[in-house]
């Protein structure tokens, strides 16, 4: 509400209409180079048409952000905002560098992301759906609904305001922060905060248990899986896991990772592992 | 059965294209496809039901940076259709959605990772020419080619599948039936792995251990480890701060006394130590 | 009837009375008060059990800042006197404590903060004169006022009590009572947040937070909470006292340098943005 | 034992003159304008005797404490042989300040009250009636008793130090340690543990339970406690605890507080929610 | 019984013996020294029973800087041998080797840090006279000579003890067998204590009672305990890291600045204060 | 493996020499005051040999390690591999001075086993027993068998790397970091790895239960045990290991010690307390 307060009328119906028009940002996906380019592109048009009244700066501003796009959506915003207020700034000042822009996007996606989605899928999500399941496994049909009100509320709510936050904030901010050094304390409490649910959705939700086990003589066979929890709990799933930010560090495709993952857990299970 | 094939496929392009036109609400997830699918179908009752059960499997299930380890709503969608209308038992339905989850999330990604990339020129020189109209048109029509092609892989398989599924039940080897569901539980390590890419330092890394720990260990759920969390970061940003501060003071310092360069060398070295 | 009525009046005035003039030796909770009114009223072992569940349900009853949630003693007194001579079911009689206690409580604040006022000008003229025997006389002169009057709730109530409270307790809606129980339970907050005002800070806040996440999803106990308080309270003090040094060499510093003042008019525009 | 040393014999008995005295410090409360200033007066009486021979100076030494005071009791004699210390100097030092005896007893209310109140009703008394209660409850009369020993026993030792240690530590070292910043940490580190202590306590003594249910058609009612648990444990709670904070910090006075917290729960009850 | 005996004294040598002369491989554990003795007595799965039971009750037998509650070896080759081949009662023989550990113990340590005292001018000369092979023998000789003598215990206990056990088990004072027990329960503080002496300081003393609290409390094993310490000494290391270049900035600075002489001396009052 | 790669092939050839023999290393203990000099002699020799090719220097290398000698075997190694770095050095500068290579050794005595015992003993040798002990209570002889595998692999490899990591890192080095301040950062790394270990050692491996009881008139008797868990649990455990180390630093000697927590616990025992 109070950022909302110092952004002219015709400033604020732009951002209500980018805000909007976010809300399909994902809708397309334009394959590994551009990813979510041409909804980030549609969201931002009303910035571009108000700031750019000369068709080739236009066509300049939209060629700009041809490029790769994917961020946590309801958090994008900020950086459509954020967006708007630099193109904003270039079609006003001489020697702004646009470049600048690009620049900023991208490098905003990786903290951005990891905040976003660590927060969203890991922590909203799964409360929502823990409220959702118990009531829907007695064939409440509140279940689905309460699930989608816990999980959307909050989530338009930051979409809404993250979108104002990101146009009053402006580039002048980020780059103040950048070099007083503060922004390295924000990305690093961003981080820190993903790293840790991040680590706490691998274990919850990275699953492997295996079967195989120990035939004793007389009694019951050992379980395996008892013994590798008295090791370390969850070791596989968390070996896995620093398995594949390997793999990605060393700069091998996603795709052949998760193919690797397939393969391994079939092979597995045909040999009777899990 | 062509009317139920329809049906069905009608229910994967509404509930997930609508989620991801529509600001991905969540209208994915087993518990509202559940829901969706058993109103259509004739039995809201074991729709919802199944969604419940259905979104525990799936609990792990997460879409992060594009990669997905099973897609929830054809799963849902099927698993519920083949439960409602061909009767298949309960518990095999369930038993088949992960393989199938797991084999939609290919298709799906292939579609949209590899198939989509058909539009990148066209996007390239819509921007160029700065024909809004046309970029608008192309988001709008991505959308609806890729959920309209998705939703077929729906079609055929309930128009194919009916009496096939049933018997596929019974054929698979348990091991391999084993393995699909494995896979299910190793592939959200994809996803995590990606975000760990983004925000992964060394000196951060110890955090993401913490967090394992506090869920492997002391059984804290999610609320409980994004509270503390944000705790912990609040505590260290002031001392950051506080050391930002004086090492920013002692910056403007150094300016003065000009032996700093050969100090700054010496701090290399050490460094070089501990990393 | 009279003879209980000042007994269970007498033993609301040793133990509440008591308590406040010796030193606050908890001889006010329940444990002790059911025992003391067992005693007097000849059932020691019924005393001794009432006081116990009685001090289980008043562990929130807290004195802080003079805010009170519940006056145990009175509400003990009266429960267990009902209970061993007036044979009042002893469920009903636990049921009953927890209104009366929070009714006694905000007689006993209502005394305490506004009746006790016109002592005021006394002490102060007192004062002005070096009044020392008045001023000692004054103030016991106000305790034995202030929990004679109060013991009067306790004689009426017995005096009166006897017949309405069975009654009373057959009529009071059940929904009345169960508000009135949970002002039992929420009332403490009051006396927390007086605390509170004392001593927070935004930079400490995330400690209040630590406390409640300890007790809400580890459940420790509050012995191991303080273990684990007085641990970082004393890491942080560590740090600190090192971060302290640091500062104060750097300001003897800056007082050769004198292009420090510009310095901190930087600092302060980060300041403003982290607060 | 190792503070007692240093301390004059006559001093000695003033001391401990002042731990008699200080049992009696909370019997009369004057309202909301002095609360315990009469008690603390009797308490403080022997070292005003002592130290001024004039009657005006003990006059006006009497006056100087007609002022509020409230610190948990068995901590506040901590002031106690603080105020002692510094009544002695000023009845010695032409030029010392009288007023900066109340302007240090009265800061440090605060934070000797939050830790005080937080160890004490916090911490101690919780353990001695977990120790009395399930010794009581089997009608064992070791049950009270215990819990009176383990209680007051620290109780009245802290007590009996902290007198002692008020008047040797002395004025000059607490202008010492706040001069050199050490007093920062001091406060900082007494209040951290105070914070702590009252989150433990508001998740452990405040209570809130809803009885509301949602109707299942076929099968037993699902209580919305569950799902509120579900979200964040002892929400309720937390919050009010919070809102009472809060309207204190804008001033709210604490019997306006009180009366609607009392209301609060009584609709609650008449509602039918607890 | 000679052969017994004699059996037994050879596991002893061997799994004591073994166990310091390679490596501390942990042969002398109850888990292995069962399995040992059940192998040469000719019960093998009897031996490993007893061995898991024994490993268990000696868990906490620790030999850390020479100080040990228990020594293992002979209290499970003289209870495993008791219970084989003498028929006593397995719970009886359990019982009985907590007491003789602790005597073991004793004789053990009594050996080692007493005895073995003889030796100490011998060595002294060979290494003064360079003679390296006399060193090298020395070594083994001590090293052959304190297990054979330890071994004895053993091969007595087992010849005389065979009858007296029996009665030994029933005379016995419960208190005392109790008293006995309890010692191998407290003796490992010792080794503790010995490993604090070497860890000790004031400042890092509260990570102590914080590794206590998380067992205590938190019921953390080990594992879980270790994996949280190196994320606390990485975090901390990263902070100690940051302040010590800034101190050792400041250091090469307050060369430049002579008045800090005056600023070290005022550091140390303060100091003073919180040591 | 890439620590060995600098090392000259005769260095290897000597260090391996080392590795093997430092597995007697404990073999013989020649009581208080040397301890196990005898066994690092004995590990060492082989670079001594190498280095000195003077009697009269040999003689005089030996005579310098019959001082006393303990620490964690495993991880002693990395003094052995230092302290022959060091005799190299001694061997080739006129001017090194060989008593710092005593020094040295024996400063780093207390950190190394502090750490070295914790992880051993504390954390490596309990899990493999909680695998062993579950698997051989049903009788399978895999117990001891995983028992010591768990046990030894990490401890050999430990024992074989640190060997090279002394000597390769060397004495320069360790004065290196000495000087620079950061052998206090790891030493403060050491110890507080090692006082966390050692205190959740001193949680679950010392025992102490009381079968004290009060009897009750009518109902079962209450343990006492259970009012002093809920004071703190463990109490006397920690008591218990608290004075033995107050003891030790008041350099009392480790058997006086010893014995009094015998007799005291055999008191409790006959006065029925345990
Ligand atoms: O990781 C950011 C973002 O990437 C993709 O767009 C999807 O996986 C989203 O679910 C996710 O939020
Ligand atoms: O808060 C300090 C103090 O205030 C009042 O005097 C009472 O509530 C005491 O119980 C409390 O210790
Ligand atoms: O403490 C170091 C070392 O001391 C002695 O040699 C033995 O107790 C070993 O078990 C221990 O590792």
């Amino acid at each position: 509400m109070k950022l909302t307060k110092d952004v002219s009328k015709e400033d604020k119906k732009m951002l209500n209409s980018i805000f909007w028009r976010s809300f399909t940002v994902f809708g397309s996906r334009a394959g590994a180079s551009m990813a979510h380019a041409p909804g980030f592109i549609y969201s931002i048009m009303p910035a571009i048409r108000r700031y750019y009244k000369n068709p080739e700066d236009q066509a300049e501003a939209l060629s700009r952000h041809t490029t790769w796009y994917n961020i946590t959506q309801n958090v994008g915003t900020f950086v459509m905002g954020l967006v708007a207020s630099m193109e904003k700034k270039n079609s006003e000042e001489k020697d702004f560098d646009p470049d600048s822009i690009v620049a900023l996007k991208t490098s905003l996606m990786g903290p951005l992301s990891g905040i976003g989605d660590s927060i969203f899928w890991g922590v909203l999500r799964v409360i929502a759906a823990g409220v959702g399941i118990s009531l829907a496994a007695q064939g409440s049909i509140l279940g689905p609904i309460l699930f989608l009100i816990i999980y959307n509320v909050p989530s338009i709510l930051t979409r809404y305001y993250l979108t104002y936050m990101g146009f009053t904030l402006g580039s002048t901010f980020i780059e103040n922060i950048y070099e007083s050094g503060s922004m390295k304390l924000l990305t690093k409490a961003a981080s820190t905060l993903g790293l840790l649910m991040i680590g706490s959705m691998t274990a919850s939700m990275v699953i492997f248990k295996s079967k195989l086990s120990i035939p004793i003589s007389d009694g019951k066979p050992i379980l395996i899986q008892t013994y590798m929890d008295q090791l370390f709990k969850g070791l596989i799933p968390l070996l896995v896991t620093l398995g594949c930010y390997w793999l990605l560090s060393k700069k091998v495709n996603v795709n052949w990772v998760l193919l690797g993952v397939l393969v391994l857990a079939i092979t597995l299970g045909l040999l009777g592992v899990v | 059965m062509l009317k139920v094939a329809l049906l069905a496929a009608l229910t994967v392009f509404i509930c997930y294209g609508g989620n991801w036109l529509f600001g991905q609400t969540m209208i994915e997830r087993p518990l509202v496809v559940g829901m969706v699918t058993g109103f259509i179908m004739g039995d809201l009752h074991t729709g919802i039901i199944m969604g419940a059960s259905l979104e525990a499997i799936f609990m792990g299930a997460v879409d992060i940076g594009g990669a997905l380890s099973a897609e929830p709503v054809t799963a849902t969608v099927l698993a519920t259709t083949f439960s409602i209308i061909m009767n298949v038992n309960q518990k095999a339905a369930l038993a088949l959605a992960v393989p199938i989850g797991v084999f939609a999330a290919f298709i799906s990604m292939f579609l949209k990772n590899v198939v989509m990339n058909i539009f990148v020129p066209i996007i390239n020189k819509q921007a160029r020419e700065n024909n809004q109209k046309g970029l608008t048109f192309t988001h709008f029509f991505m959308w609806f080619l890729n959920y309209f092609i998705f939703s077929l892989v729906t079609f055929f398989g309930v128009l194919e599948g009916a009496q096939p599924v049933q018997a596929l039940i019974k054929e698979i080897p348990d091991n391999l039936m084993a393995g699909l569901s494995a896979t299910g539980g190793l592939l959200p390590a994809v996803g995590f792995a990606i975000l760990m890419r983004m925000l992964w330092s060394k000196e951060l890394s110890p955090y993401y251990f913490l967090g394992f720990v506090m869920v492997a260990y002391l059984n804290l759920p999610s609320i409980a480890v994004a509270v503390i969390g944000v705790i912990i970061v609040i505590l260290n940003a002031y001392r950051d701060r506080q050391l930002l501060q004086i090492e920013n003071n002692q910056k403007k310092v150094s300016v003065v006394n000009t032996e700093d360069s050969l100090a700054n060398s010496e701090d290399k070295e050490e460094e070089d130590f501990f990393e």
